[in-house]
């Protein structure tokens, strides 16, 4: 298992293959990455800002449960904070199982645990100013679906 | 003596991201009670609750939540990360 | 959107970079990789037999209906035939959209219909014998969920 | 005449990929039937029918379906991708 929070920006294919290369034994390997989009070509950077210590804390533990619910080889967290450019990756998710149906659950899982439980918070820089991304009633709604 | 620390615009409408709080509030809602009183700033950051998440000793925990034995409370908007 | 049939290995990782170079605008890229195991350490081979142009047909079908379901800027889909060595990937397909559940929602489309509706058909060679892979129930049946 | 192409365990115990048919079978059931009574191994190939799938004209379909027009006949076990 493997848990990175830091501000210097990462190569989602590589990590995909050092992720595959530990994750021996699984037939599945499912990975999401997350990437600062500009869909009105506004944005000129994103900033994250985070809560050093709790952010290392709470990612294991979403970590641990998803290991507890699935059954995993391996999976693996990255999350960028700081100053990010428009496109440019800000955090990736990997899990590696037997069973693909569990690799998928368990990435979105992670998602969706990271989406709203996990102490970052998103400001975008624009040319007019800047803001914070509120957060969307979606993400919140869509831990729901993970309550036992 | 308690550690308080503020993220995001919470931080930004405070004015700064830590400082320490001599404090015998005996709930997170009485530290916030407290804080608000004393200037506009800590009023309008705390203005509306529902906007906010606390955090104590780095877990999430509730504004009803005991402050016995806490040595850090955080106070941020609800979190926006992956 | 790119489907590719090919008997030669692939980097999922290279393929993962150049997939999310080309999937501009996109916020989400979710990839899924299939490798083969060898649980009992017993495999020396895997050959994987195919229908030629139908192949292609079949996967270019399925994608154009997640094309259709689910908001994606991107897809794409290899598929190895031929003799593969054990942890060798298989297949991978990505997706991307600007919104998670969507780039997962058509990747876990994608590899259901992958499994049951394209002609492609494993044989294990182990020391002791040849067999071929039996289709599964639950691979069937997964593909009941994305009935309308 | 059609084409008929066997695939994976169908090709193996048939003992070919591929082969030129004469036909004037109106259904992929009849053309199992007119198969099955020329020799042994189609008997054994088409012997649990339910085991099998179908493509005509590299299309799934199915045995009760019409072979009016169609060039290409594929008999192969239920598919094991991905």
């Amino acid at each position: 298992m493997s848990v990175r929070v830091q501000p210097e920006p990462f190569d989602a294919g590589a990590e995909l293959t050092a992720f595959s290369a530990i994750a021996s034994g699984a037939g599945a390997i499912v990975s999401f990455t997350g990437v600062v989009r500009d869909t009105e070509a506004r944005l000129s950077a994103m900033e994250i800002e985070h809560y050093p210590g709790m952010t290392e804390s709470a990612i294991a533990k979403i970590v641990a449960e998803a290991r507890d619910r699935w059954s995993l080889t391996e999976a693996m967290v990255i999350h960028r904070h700081g100053r990010l450019a428009v496109a440019e990756p800000i955090m990736m998710v990997a899990t590696a199982s037997p069973h693909r149906a569990d690799a998928f659950a368990a990435a979105e899982f992670l998602m969706d645990y990271l989406k709203s439980r996990a102490p970052f918070w998103k400001k975008e820089i624009a040319a007019d100013g800047a803001s914070w991304v509120a957060a969307k009633d979606e993400d919140e709604d869509a831990l729901a679906r993970w309550q036992p | 003596m308690i550690d308080v620390l503020y993220f995001a615009w919470v931080r930004e409408r405070i004015g700064l991201p830590k400082e320490r709080v001599e404090t015998s509030a005996s709930t997170v809602a009485d530290l916030v009670a407290e804080l608000s009183a004393r200037e506009e700033r800590y009023a309008a950051a705390f203005a509306d609750i529902s906007a906010l998440r606390v955090a104590l000793d780095q877990e999430l925990s509730s504004f009803d939540a005991p402050l016995a034995g806490v040595r850090e409370v955080a106070f941020f908007p609800p979190m926006t990360g992956g």
